[in-house]
């Protein structure tokens, strides 16, 4: 299983996601740098958490162009597996490989914080290792997180299953208290239709190590590597 | 003789004039007399504080690097040294809040990275005037540092934030950096090699923040506003690409010296280089300088403060390769000069001459400034017995809990991301924070500490209990106390009573490092905090530290863990009620001595904690601070969910029972522990000469003393997180 | 040229900062507002061999770039020598 | 009536947010560019008994909240049953 973490400038989880994928989990790790319009061969290509750009103008808006994105749209259309954390949930927004888009939080303010999210699909790359409605303990850490998306496409996205993650209580309720940044439908991460291309806006990377306070986030890199198991099995 | 009016405007004295004339032999021109300006100011010269600042212990076994570099360095072991500096933003702040506190991160970042060090952590130390009223200071400056933070990925884990009226006119902005590097890459900005090449990386150069007066004179003829020059505005976007294009020059060997560009830009950034080489000088030619804006004359470009910006001494034939590097990150680098051996700093611009002054006159040529300071009256004394007895402790404990000095700082800390990076291992929150070192089991814990009104009640006391606080909210974690980095921020140094406040705090803090083994590795002075001359602000020495422990797994946190845990008063209590909150709160007084502090006792609490959590005897520890005893300990329950139990409080006399409860005597932590762990830990007390007391035990929802209060630990939390949100 | 670009959030994006600066302004007694939306100003020089080129141009780049049509509209005017048109 | 605000960074002062932008235009072919400044766009709905009274509230509102006279310049104009006047 190679993971591949793009780093665009401005990028800054990515040497998280490197740490978790490398030294955590054990798998192949390769940096793929924005200019470089080739994806070396990765069987998971990341888009992680920063401020690619500075997220000037609007998140994600100027990173979408990078050469690097080309090949990452080829690469979802040929079903390869496309994961895009906080920015590069915006990036993959900008790009139109997910609908919708993420605007400011509600609250107008910055937010770090843990989130408990409801798991509602474990058919997933990404989620396989989640019990059925599962709550997970992730943390946020975001500016600009606040999922939106029109009628139309909302009520699209609820009929097919899209919605993954959910903002909610410890106890799975999903509340308005729970939801961190106005998101409609308390939404944290969703998937498109074919279900290779998730984008989430809490960071699995910062909770895959009992010291950082949980390893709920460890549970999504082993989804997508066991699924790599099943693939070579099969 | 140049008119008193430009020499104000540069703010040199008839004297330090006199002393240019006397070295040059001749008049300086206009841009050496901006150039001049800015070099001997306070800002950049120390003038008014080098003499006493040489008294602060500076060295030890783990020093590597002491003051007169960017940062200071401390060996951590495994190979690993921490770098690490404090610098204030206040004027800036006070102007544009948000860019003032942003603009001042992304400078003592850039301390940091000249290093060679990658920076792994920020802290933030904020004073502002009272609520609501400078609302819009804190907002702004809160909002500010979040936003450079935040966006170069570099997580803020631990700072503080104090409300006072003297600080209404003169908000107080102190960053903290902290970074790592091997020790054996830690670089240092010498302008080595004659010949060898000045480069100037990072964003183009544009009329940001030259020194407004001396400007508007070379600029009489143009009026309009854009012609004025301008508030910094930083680009942390910028900055992140700078950081890591600088991490990347590791690459290669072509790099003698990294140094960022602050206060006085060019100049100074460039005089510092040479003037740490015996003999070396340098030569600029500014018209190779990338600029922003047209229009730009030599002095703008000598004085600029643009952000972002670097300057990289590179060996001679080697710059393309450090070109290259830069341009990766779509970074314009541009060779502005190089390294000479004349002794002198000389500018061109293209053909024409513009300036040429000995180094050694722009940096030590200041004639240092002899100032006398006379003892500010008394404060007004104490008179307890007039105190009305304390009624309620728990009516008190909430007033206490929701005042905006002791109030929980989650509605600040969490606009920051203190995760970025995975190795924060003890978030902020609780007392220092602390960050592995990834590859290691090694813990560092960071902290900023001053109580500032104990320093307005008796600057040398205050400043002792500065370090002291500082290092028991590093042994709270179970990490040793290390090194020191101090923000020393004052009124105006000429009256003779700030001069005093200044010599006392210095005393102060030199005694407090010496007797605590803490070496003094960076820092810096702010003056001149006091709007034109009224409302001064109280002697503010902030301490920044850092400590260690050695497997980060043996760490501390402040919040109880287990029902049932024992939970103990460490440390002794007298009747300190002296500069406490709860005076000030309860009896709306500022008043008193601050509470004694016997560094002998200090050291034994604080071994004693180590002890204790090296055999891993205790599930929690908190040091006493403001608010005494009971907000400590309401502090523990609060952070870890837990209530706790205890019998009826009977102070022995002679201590009082308001002192009991929100009495601030030093040298306390409240640590909780398992029963069977007990009879070690008071074997260790003895041992240690410590007196430790129980207080109760740890279950339940609810604080209770019996017979005196009990607070369901809901309200006192609605108490404690209601206020600054 | 000069081109002025406008971008709005789209009426059906709620706008977290029109209703927030609405607030910040009641509290300064501004009460007469009833709505505010707060969007973007991007001002272009560019180098155009006509207005209608230039038009053409600054369409395009509100298109990829500084607009996103799913929560935002936009519009602009071209001044050319001092004459606006939008 | 209606009242459009534009506040746009000051002249001389730093603008990271245009600096970027312009690059992005730039590697999108767009190189006609020659400088780019990034503002805010504020529309104001509000009631007022006359034009010049309107005027007037919203020359506050930019002095007190709307724009930071620090780093940030500001213009509006008025609409009045559509007739626009600077
Ligand atoms: N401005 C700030 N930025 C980040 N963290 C802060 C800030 N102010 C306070 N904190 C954090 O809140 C906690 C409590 O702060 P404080 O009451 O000053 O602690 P202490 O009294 O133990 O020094 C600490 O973890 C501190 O780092
Ligand atoms: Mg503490």
């Amino acid at each position: 299983m190679k993971f591949g973490v793009v780093v665009f400038p401005g990028t800054w989880s990515d040497r998280d996601c490197g740490w978790v994928i490398d030294q955590v989990l054990g798998a192949e790790l390769q940096y793929l740098w924005h200019k470089d319009a080739d994806l070396k061969g990765c069987d998971c290509i990341i888009l992680p958490g920063g401020f690619a750009y500075g997220d000037y103008l609007r998140t994600g808006a100027i990173a979408r162009f990078a050469p690097v994105m080309e090949k990452i749209g080829d690469f979802a259309d040929r079903g390869g597996l496309v994961w895009g954390i906080c920015n590069g949930f915006q990036v993959l927004c900008e790009a139109g490989l997910l609908p919708g888009a993420l605007i400011r939080n509600a609250s107008l303010e910055f937010r770090c914080q843990w989130t408990n999210l409801v798991v509602e699909r474990t058919d997933l790359p990404f989620t396989s290792q989640c019990a059925e409605r599962e709550v997970i303990r992730v943390p946020i850490s975001h500016g600009e997180g606040n999922y939106f998306a029109d009628p139309a496409t909302l009520s699209r996205l609820e009929q097919r299953g899209q919605v993954v993650f959910r903002y909610c209580d410890a106890t799975g309720r999903v509340t308005n208290a729970a939801n961190p940044n106005g998101s409609m439908h308390n939404i944290a991460g969703i998937v498109n239709a074919r279900g290779n291309v998730l984008g989430m806006m809490p960071h699995p990377e910062r909770c895959a190590e009992a010291e950082l306070g949980g390893t709920d986030g460890l549970k999504l890199f082993r989804s997508v590597a066991a699924g790599a198991m099943k693939v070579l099995v099969s | 003789m140049v008119d008193e009016r430009r020499l104000r405007e540069v703010a040199l004295t008839p004297e330090e004039y006199r002393v240019i004339v006397e070295a040059l032999k001749r008049a300086p021109n206009e841009v050496e007399l901006g150039m001049l300006g800015v070099l001997w100011s306070e800002h950049c010269s120390y003038k008014s504080s080098k003499a006493l600042l040489r008294r602060l212990p500076s060295t030890g076994p783990a020093v590597i690097q002491g003051p007169g570099e960017n940062a200071g360095a401390v060996s951590i072991g495994e190979g690993w040294a921490a770098v690490f500096k404090i610098e204030s933003h206040n004027h800036p702040s006070a102007i544009e809040p948000y860019q003032g506190a942003a603009t001042g991160v992304g400078g003592i970042i850039r301390d940091v990275i000249a290093m060679g060090a990658r920076p792994i952590a920020l802290l933030d130390s904020l004073r502002f005037g009272r609520l609501p009223e400078s609302s819009r200071h804190v907002e702004g400056v809160v909002a500010g540092i979040g936003g450079y933070g935040n966006c170069i990925g570099i997580p803020t884990v631990g700072g503080e934030v104090y409300f006072d009226e003297c600080y209404t006119n003169n908000p107080l902005v102190n960053a903290m950096c902290v970074g790592l590097v091997r020790v054996d890459r830690l670089m240092r900005a010498r302008a080595e090699g004659t010949g060898n090449s000045l480069m100037l990386v990072g964003a183009d150069t544009g009329r940001d923040g030259i020194h407004g007066a001396s400007f508007a004179s070379l600029e009489l003829d143009e009026t309009s506003s854009e012609r004025r020059p301008a508030v910094q505005v930083g680009n942390p976007f910028l900055e992140k690409c700078l950081l890591e294009a600088c991490m990347d020059l590791a690459h290669t060997d072509a790099v003698v010296a990294i140094q960022d560009l602050g206060a006085a830009g060019l100049t100074s950034s460039v005089a510092e280089c040479a003037g740490k080489v015996p003999g070396a000088g340098a030569h600029i030619d500014v018209s190779r300088v990338p600029r922003r804006e047209r229009r730009m004359t030599p002095y703008h470009v000598m004085l600029s403060e643009s952000q972002e910006r670097m300057l990289i001494v590179v060996q001679s034939g080697r710059e393309a390769e450090v070109e290259a590097i830069f341009r990766a990150w779509d970074l314009t680098s541009a060779v502005i000069g190089h390294v000479t051996d004349d002794g002198y700093m000389t500018v061109v611009d293209g053909t024409k001459a513009v300036a040429r002054l000995p180094v050694s006159l722009l940096t030590d040529g200041v004639p240092l400034r002899r100032l006398i300071g006379v003892a500010a009256e008394q404060p007004p004394g104490l008179d307890m017995d007039a105190l009305p007895p304390l009624i309620d402790p728990g009516a008190t404990l909430l007033r206490l809990l929701e005042s905006p000095n002791l109030s929980s700082r989650r509605g600040i800390f969490r606009r920051y991301d203190h995760m970025v990076g995975d190795s924060t291992v003890i978030p902020p929150g609780g007392d220092a924070a602390m960050l592995r070192v990834k590859g290691t089991r090694l813990g560092l814990a960071v902290t900023t500490d001053c109580n500032s009104r104990y320093c307005h009640l008796d600057p040398h006391l205050g400043a002792q209990l500065a370090v002291a606080e500082a290092a028991r909210n590093i042994v709270a974690t179970g990490a040793q106390p290390l090194a020191v980095t101090d923000c020393l921020n004052f009124a105006n140094p000429d009256r003779p009573e700030v001069y005093w406040e200044m010599e006392e705090t210095i005393a102060g803090l030199a005694h407090a490092c010496r007797a605590l083994d803490l070496p003094v590795v960076s820092g810096n002075v702010s003056l001149y905090n006091d709007s034109s001359g009224e409302s001064a602000i109280y002697p503010t020495p902030v301490i920044g530290m850092i400590g260690l422990i050695s497997d980060y797994d043996r760490r501390l946190g402040a919040g109880l863990r287990a029902e049932g845990d024992f939970v103990l008063l460490v440390g002794s209590s007298h009747n300190d009620l002296g500069g406490t909150e709860y005076l000030k709160v309860e009896h709306g007084l500022i008043a008193g001595r601050p509470p004694a502090l016997d560094l002998v006792r200090e050291r034994a609490v604080n071994r004693l904690i180590l002890a204790a959590a090296d055999h891993r005897l205790l599930h929690s520890a908190h040091d006493c601070a403001e608010g005494g005893m009971l907000v400590a300990l309401a502090e523990c329950c609060l952070l870890g969910d837990i209530g706790v139990r205890c019998p009826a409080i009977r102070p022995e006399t002679p201590l009082r029972m308001d002192a009991a409860f929100f009495g601030e005597s030093p040298s306390r932590f409240i640590v909780s522990l398992p029963s069977r762990a007990m009879p070690e830990l008071q074997s260790l007390a003895r041992r240690h000469h410590v007196e430790i007391s129980l207080l109760g035990l740890a279950g339940g929802d609810s604080i209770q003393f019996e017979g005196q209060f009990r607070l369901p630990l809901a309200e006192i939390r609605q108490a404690w997180e209601g206020a600054l949100v | 040229m000069i081109a002025r670009v406008i971008v709005t959030p789209k009426p059906v994006v709620n706008d977290p900062q029109g209703i927030t600066v609405k607030q910040g302004l009641a509290t300064l007694g501004f009460r007469e507002i009833s709505d505010v939306r707060v969007g973007k100003y991007i001002e272009l020089n560019l180098e155009a061999s006509s207005e209608h080129e230039a038009r053409e141009r600054v369409e395009a780049m509100c298109e990829q770039l500084l607009a996103n049509h799913v929560i935002e509209d936009y519009r602009f005017e071209i001044e050319t020598d001092g004459h606006k048109r939008r």
